[in-house]
């Protein structure tokens, strides 16, 4: 990334490309410029708290008794064998699928029946596994998707587009452009979403959901398919994007090595189930997750 | 006469129509099925043939004309498949629902002109006269064109399950890339298709043709297909058939008891009520399968 | 992530990214559109006005509404002539019957035609694409059933419904380039709307639920209130274009104009014309309804040329539909992105040559 | 699925293929249209004609029927002299393309006659306000009998109420007398719409009159399916008579019904708009024993037929396939014909040429074809006689009745008059209602 050019955010930035150029050893440089998120989250309640959650599908148990804590201000991975049910569980946290039994629970209030929509409300934002751009809108309108909540211009203020609504708009994509500039991607703003590369998606896809100004974000495997550089781009953001903006982080992810580098925490899932959850380390050192996840991949 | 016989009657009244409305269907459950494609010509198919039909019988009698005719509907569908769909493959499904458009201009255009505007006949010595079976009346005519209609629904069935065409039909059916990638040639197997489509649109022409003539109209038959569709789903022909027989009797029965009701005339809304609760129930109808998005 | 230097010179950037037209070919264009359309049609006959112009303008507004549900929300509907049916018989109760004037009639004309369209968009929440067509296929018939069926409105044993004449204030409108201007007044008027609010954030939400809607869902846009807005924003559009037919052009209702038909037309429209472009939506209605006229007038002379023992009428007035069917497909295949798309690379192409590659 | 993306190559062949269809098309209709210019001492006469679509198989007899009689007035030297020079523009029964027509003639037209009551009341404000008379054979506007209220509007001949009004006493006296009906029950079959439901005040008047039951059966066009209706008709309300209100191809629909529920055809009778060859050769031999209503006579065997044939067709110069001479179409266009030359020829002789809508009307409103003049045209019995004046446009007259062999129409009845008083208070209901409507 190329850095912006405040003292501020030179540092910042500094930081987290130590934290990666010297991969894996730099974890602890990094744990200490998040220093004192890290003092704060461990006071305050979980930002989200999932309670024994399962869900099926004609049969199909695809999550089994699930539960556990994302803390204010951390990354936590979920990481798993394919089919473990870690999509599916961002799915369940993002409300697209309502868990068969178990209880969700968001800065300690229940909302386990709420839509997608009422969860984007509370502040929950997420990237897709897959592609899910809107492939013919512009880099921009993408992202000024994601400012829909922080908007509230209807059809009226919008089919007139005078006063307040110009004002909204123009106040609107201002935010957009510091995205733009934080993701780097200003080469890009006016093309069409679908016209640009794979790795490039991914980042339009992670700024829209940046722009909602979540207070978690759901990043669902946004390195896959990614190569070692466009990787390590992604992993500078995330981190960022966890550091500066002060975003609590859920990150699905098949890499490994990322997740053992970034994460706080890290829950593992197989079959559905929760095998092991604790710090990198710990769950490194796991006998279930070797045998269950590390044995197969290795 | 008592209710219930009079529901009797119409109920098989209902069904004998309802088979028909299921032929109609079918050529477009066909053609969507293989290739996504929305025909909205289907009906101007169906005027196609059966004009043609007619206006071959009397220069070379009834069994030749069919002949002919097959052989010219399955002109007019690989015309159809090659000049118009074809270049359009990978298009929006919107824009070949245009094209189809453009393709019933064409087909009623030239209908005309071939056979002019003059309605005919089309009798095919069926007998007419009413059978009383118990005291419950069944139409004779409509009884043998439920008939036909069945027995032309098997052999499309048979056709599909017994033959490597059938069979690749319903591979591409569920998924194209696979099928494929299986060495099924999709351009041949759609050729193969609107030729079907070709020939599902004559025998609804004939079914249809005994029973009200050979005019312009009867490329608006193809409307009493729509409803059938929501019903029964639209790439689904066990669908087509059921929906069929259900639009038929709800259309019987509304008619009977619900209509006097409303002073009548509630025939075809039934149809399209019908089809609206299916899909508050069951909103990819009855065979249909709901597409489940990856996420 | 504060960017200041970067903040001194965003606000001239984005008032360009939010221009109308960002090309200057495309505003010389819409300049000599305006212009054209402002100041030529007084010295164009009333053929031109009454028998081209106005009714094409009154398909270019049921087209646009259309345009805004297909081509912007991704939602198929084919009941936009039952629409025009509503606002049809809703203007002409409402203005002739009860006197209300003009400018609130076609408001209201509208309104009931959104209202009722917020009924019939409901389908959209569960289903979408050929269903949903055949699920507002059955609103078309069942709208225009119960239109002819109930006694109150009128069509049950009329033909048609005749409005008085046709006053706003003092202002009679009653010859042709009245008509005409006051069609043109209501469709700019609507045409600005359109533009604008499919630039604004309750356009991007159409677009973004039409691009992925799981993805539009979990960033907080709402389905039901955006699909069911789009419904009643293309059912209102729909139903002032139908009383602008009672108003500035046929002087009646007659529920027979607004069959299937005519709904299969409008998506004809904003299909060969570009989906999710409001000059498609003007491009598609004048193919689809100038198209055949053009034709007829023109196989009319060439058969007058050639001679008449040649062909007989019949087959000449068929042919008509043969090469209006041949164009369609001819158009279609040449571009399925429709008419407007062929304006947007000619005139990209020109701003390249140009060398304006400011436009980033 | 909705979205995909299209991946076509550019072809220049084709979009040079495609543009050029289109500047062609266009080119043309910017084109001075219409390159026929009547001559000096012509009558230029523009004509709506509907030669494609669902209606042109009976619209085009009658189109060419006015043409080919227009033919033999010309063939005969002309109206004292003034030769017809017609031209089409086809609007294929659809009414936006017939307001398109009208204007691309608009102040050529002498007298408008659509054949389509949709488009008339379409054309009606225009009309008026450019004064050229509309007119609708045994159609159109029922109330535009009353010429005061329409002055530029006509039914010419029967409007739908006369139309319902004697076919009503066509049973009356197949049944022997008025007095007969009392009890008895009549099934109404008719599309579903304001057409198909004009009878309606008709029959409840003269149901309250004489004493019978009667019952409707709507249809939604195209109302190619009526099964339901008719089981209905002949095994639970068991009517004694049915009428038929359908138009175009529903009209042979019923034929195979009624005989799959054993109705007896002989109690079946259709409107004269059922009452064309069109609408009953579909039905083939079931269709035989048929009883139409009908507003004029059938066949050859009229003088001014005979004519035509001799000096038209026999010259190479018929407008349409010979064999469709003497069909009910084809007589209705001559019967046409023979209306609009007389309205031609009053207003030459009262207001000199050139014509124009207004002297053509005035011309209408002096047309009298009683027995001597009809005999004078050769088409005694092909029509009723005809009177009209500036308040009295036509409407009010009696239909024949025809029976269908199988292969042709034979008149049956004598004139049929419908019920006056019935008529006409309904006429004068439905003119006030039309001032109210329209505030004048």
């Amino acid at each position: 990334m190329r850095p912006g050019s405040t003292s501020a955010d030179e540092e910042a930035d500094s930081d987290a490309e130590r934290s990666l150029d010297n991969a894996p050893a730099g974890e602890a440089d990094a744990g200490e410029s998040r220093d004192a998120i890290s003092v704060r989250r461990h006071s305050e309640p979980p930002i989200l708290r999932t309670e024994a959650i399962s869900l099926s599908f004609g049969g199909v148990r695809a999550l089994i008794d699930v539960g556990f804590d994302v803390l204010t201000g951390e990354i936590l991975s979920i990481i798993g064998p394919n089919g473990a049910g870690k999509t599916s569980m961002a799915n369940v946290i993002s409300g697209l699928y309502r868990p068969t039994s178990g209880r969700i629970f968001f800065k300690g209030r229940d909302r386990t029946a709420f839509s997608p929509q009422a969860v984007a409300a509370l502040g929950i934002a997420r990237t897709f596994q897959n592609l899910a751009l809107f492939r013919g809108l512009t880099v921009i309108e993408n992202i000024l998707v994601g400012r829909h909540l922080h908007m509230r211009s209807g059809l009226f203020a919008g089919g007139i587009h005078w006063g307040t609504a110009r004002r909204e708009e123009l106040e609107n994509r201002r935010r957009v452009e510091e995205i733009i500039e934080f993701l780097n991607l200003t080469e890009f703003r006016g093309r069409a979403a679908d016209t640009l590369p794979y790795g490039l998606q991914k980042r339009v896809e992670l700024g829209r959901s940046l722009a909602a100004e979540p207070g978690l974000l759901i990043l669902d495997e946004p390195m896959a398919g990614m190569n070692r550089q466009e990787k390590e781009d992604m992993v500078r953001v995330v981190v960022d994007a966890n550091v500066d903006l002060e975003t609590t982080i859920i990150l699905i992810e098949h890499d490994m090595s990322v997740v053992m580098d970034i994460s706080d925490r890290v829950v593992v899932l197989d079959h559905g189930e929760k095998i092991a959850e604790g710090d990198a380390e710990t769950v490194r050192q796991d006998e279930t997750v070797i045998g269950a996840y590390l044995g197969q991949e290795a | 006469m008592n209710d219930l016989i009079y529901g009797i009657e119409l109920t098989i009244t209902g069904l004998l129509i309802g088979s028909m409305y299921s032929m109609v269907a079918l050529g477009f459950v066909l053609i969507f099925k293989a290739s996504s494609v929305f025909n909205f010509a289907q009906g101007a198919m169906t005027l196609f043939a059966a004009l043609t039909l007619v206006g071959l019988i009397p220069m070379v009698g009834f069994w030749v004309a069919l002949l002919l005719t097959v052989g010219v509907m399955g002109g007019v569908a690989v015309f159809a498949e090659r000049a118009i769909f074809r270049p359009l493959v990978g298009a929006e499904p919107l824009v070949i629902f245009v094209a189809t458009l453009g393709l019933a201009f064409i087909l009623e255009g030239s209908a005309q002109i071939f056979w002019g505007t003059q309605p005919h006949g089309l009798k095919l010595g069926l007998p007419v006269e009413p059978l009383m079976i118990g005291g419950v009346f069944v139409s004779m005519p409509d009884f043998i064109s439920a008939l036909a209609a069945a027995f032309f629904v098997i052999l499309l069935v048979l056709f599909f399950h017994k033959t490597r065409i059938g069979l690749g039909l319903r591979a591409i059916a569920d998924d194209h890339v696979a099928a494929q990638s299986m060495g099924i040639q999709l351009r041949k197997v759609w050729t193969i298709v609107w030729v079907l489509a070709g020939i599902v649109a004559l025998a609804a022409g004939m079914l249809w043709g005994a029973r009200i003539g050979v005019h312009f109209a009867m490329s608006l038959i193809a409307l009493k297909a729509l409803p059938v569709l929501i019903i029964g789903g639209i790439e689904s022909i066990p669908g087509a058939i059921v929906a069929g027989l259900i639009v038929g009797v709800a259309e019987a029965l509304g008619e009977g008891f619900i209509g006097p009701l409303v002073g009548g005339g509630v025939q075809d809304i039934m149809a399209y009520l019908v089809a609206l609760l299916f899909l508050m129930f069951r909103p990819y109808g009855l065979f249909g399968e709901e597409m489940i998005e990856r996420v | 992530m504060a960017l200041p230097d970067a903040r001194t010179q965003l606000p001239q950037v984005l008032q360009r990214d939010m221009r109308y037209l960002p090309g200057s070919l495309d505003r010389l264009a819409l300049f000599l559109l305006v212009g054209f359309f402002l100041l030529v049609p007084p010295f164009l006959g009333d053929y031109w006005l009454k028998g081209i112009l106005v009714p094409m303008l009154i398909l270019s507004i049921a087209a646009l509404g259309l345009n805004v549900l297909t081509g912007y929300a991704g939602l198929i509907s084919l009941g936009q002539a039952a629409f025009m049916a509503i606002g049809a018989f809703a203007g002409v109760i409402a203005y002739g019957r009860y006197g209300i004037p003009i400018p609130l009639t076609l408001l209201l004309a509208g309104l009931t035609a959104a209202l009722v369209g917020a009924v019939v968009g409901t389908p959209s929440l569960r289903i979408k694409g050929l269903y949903l067509l055949v699920a507002t296929l059955a609103a078309q018939f069942i709208i225009v059933w119960t239109i002819q069926r109930v006694p109150w409105i009128g069509a049950a044993s009329m033909v048609t419904i005749n409005t008085p004449p046709v006053f706003i204030g003092a202002w009679e409108i009653d010859t042709a380039l009245e008509q005409y201007y006051f069609s043109l007044a209501v469709a700019a008027v609507l045409t600005l709307f359109a533009w604008n609010l499919t630039r604004s954030r309750v356009g991007r939400a159409w677009m973004a639920i039409r691009d992925h809607d799981v993805a539009a869902r979990v960033m907080g846009i709402s389905m039901l209130r955006y699909k069911l807005l789009a419904f009643m924003v293309s059912a209102f559009y729909g139903g002032i274009a139908g009383a602008l037919v009672v108003f500035a052009w046929v002087g009646a209702a007659n529920v027979q104009e607004y069959e299937l038909e005519l709904s299969i037309q409008l998506l004809g429209m904003i299909i060969i014309g570009g989906l999710g472009s409001i000059l498609g939506s003007y491009l598609g209605a004048a193919f689809i309804a100038l198209l055949p006229i053009a034709i007829s007038i023109g196989m009319h002379n060439l058969y007058g040329i050639v001679g008449g023992e040649i062909v007989s009428a019949a087959v000449l007035a068929n042919a008509e539909h043969v090469v209006f069917g041949v164009l369609i497909v001819l158009f279609l295949i040449f571009e399925p992105l429709g008419l407007a798309h062929i304006w947007r690379r000619f005139s990209s192409r020109f701003e390249f040559r140009l060398g304006s590659a400011v436009r980033t | 699925m909705l979205m995909r993306r299209a991946s076509i190559r550019f072809s220049p062949a084709l979009a040079t293929g495609v543009l050029a269809a289109g500047v062609l098309a266009t080119a043309s209709a910017t084109l001075p249209t219409q390159t026929s210019i009547a001559a000096e001492g012509e009558i230029y006469h523009p004509m709506l004609v509907t030669r494609t679509g669902p209606f042109a198989s009976a619209a085009s007899g009658v189109s060419s029927g006015q043409q080919d009689y227009f033919a033999l007035v010309n063939a005969n030297g002309g109206i004292d002299g003034v030769k017809i020079k017609w031209e089409e523009c086809e609007f294929g029964y659809k009414t936006p393309r017939a307001l398109e027509c009208y204007e691309r003639f608009r102040g050529k037209w002498k007298i408008v006659y659509p054949n389509s009551t949709p488009v008339i009341f379409a054309l009606s404000k225009r009309l008026t306000e450019d004064k050229v008379l509309g007119i609708n054979l045994a159609g159109g506007r029922s109330e535009s009998t009353d010429g005061t209220t329409f002055p530029y509007l006509s039914p010419v001949i029967l409007n739908f109420w006369s139309q319902a009004a004697s076919t009503i006493r066509y049973i009356a006296q197949q049944e022997g007398g008025e007095a007969k009906l009392k009890g008895r029950k009549i099934a109404f079959v008719h599309l579903d719409n304001a057409y198909g439901r004009q009878p309606f005040p008709i029959f409840d008047a003269l149901a309250k009159k004489f004493g019978f039951e009667w019952k409707s059966w709507p249809l939604a066009w195209p109302a190619l399916e009526q099964s339901a209706a008719w089981v209905d008709i002949a095994r639970r309300f068991r009517a004694d008579w049915a009428i038929q209100w359908n138009y175009g191809q529903s009209c042979n629909v019923p034929m195979t019904e009624m005989k799959k529920v054993g109705f007896p055809i002989e109690k079946f009778v259709g409107t004269l708009w059922c009452g064309s060859e069109e609408d009953v050769t579909p039905a083939g031999d079931l269709a035989k024993g048929y009883v139409s209503a009908n507003y004029h006579g059938v066949g050859l065997d009229f003088p001014v037929i005979q004519e035509i044939i001799k000096k038209v067709h026999d010259q190479g110069k018929g407008n349409i396939d010979r064999k469709r001479v003497g069909t009910v179409a084809y007589n209705r266009g001559v019967l046409t014909g023979i209306i609009i030359v007389e309205a031609f020829r009053n207003a030459i002789k009262s207001a000199g040429m050139p014509l124009d809508g207004k002297k053509v009307r005035d011309g209408f409103r002096m047309i009298k074809l009683d027995k001597k003049r009809l005999k004078e045209l050769g088409a005694e019995g092909l029509l009723p006689e005809l009177v009209f004046s500036a308040t009295y446009h036509g409407g009010i007259e009696p239909q024949l009745f025809q029976r269908w062999d199988g292969k042709t129409w034979t008149t049956i009845s004598d004139w049929v008059p419908p019920y006056e008083d019935v008529v006409k208070s309904e006429i004068k209901r439905a003119a006030a209602e039309y001032k109210k409507q329209t505030k004048q």
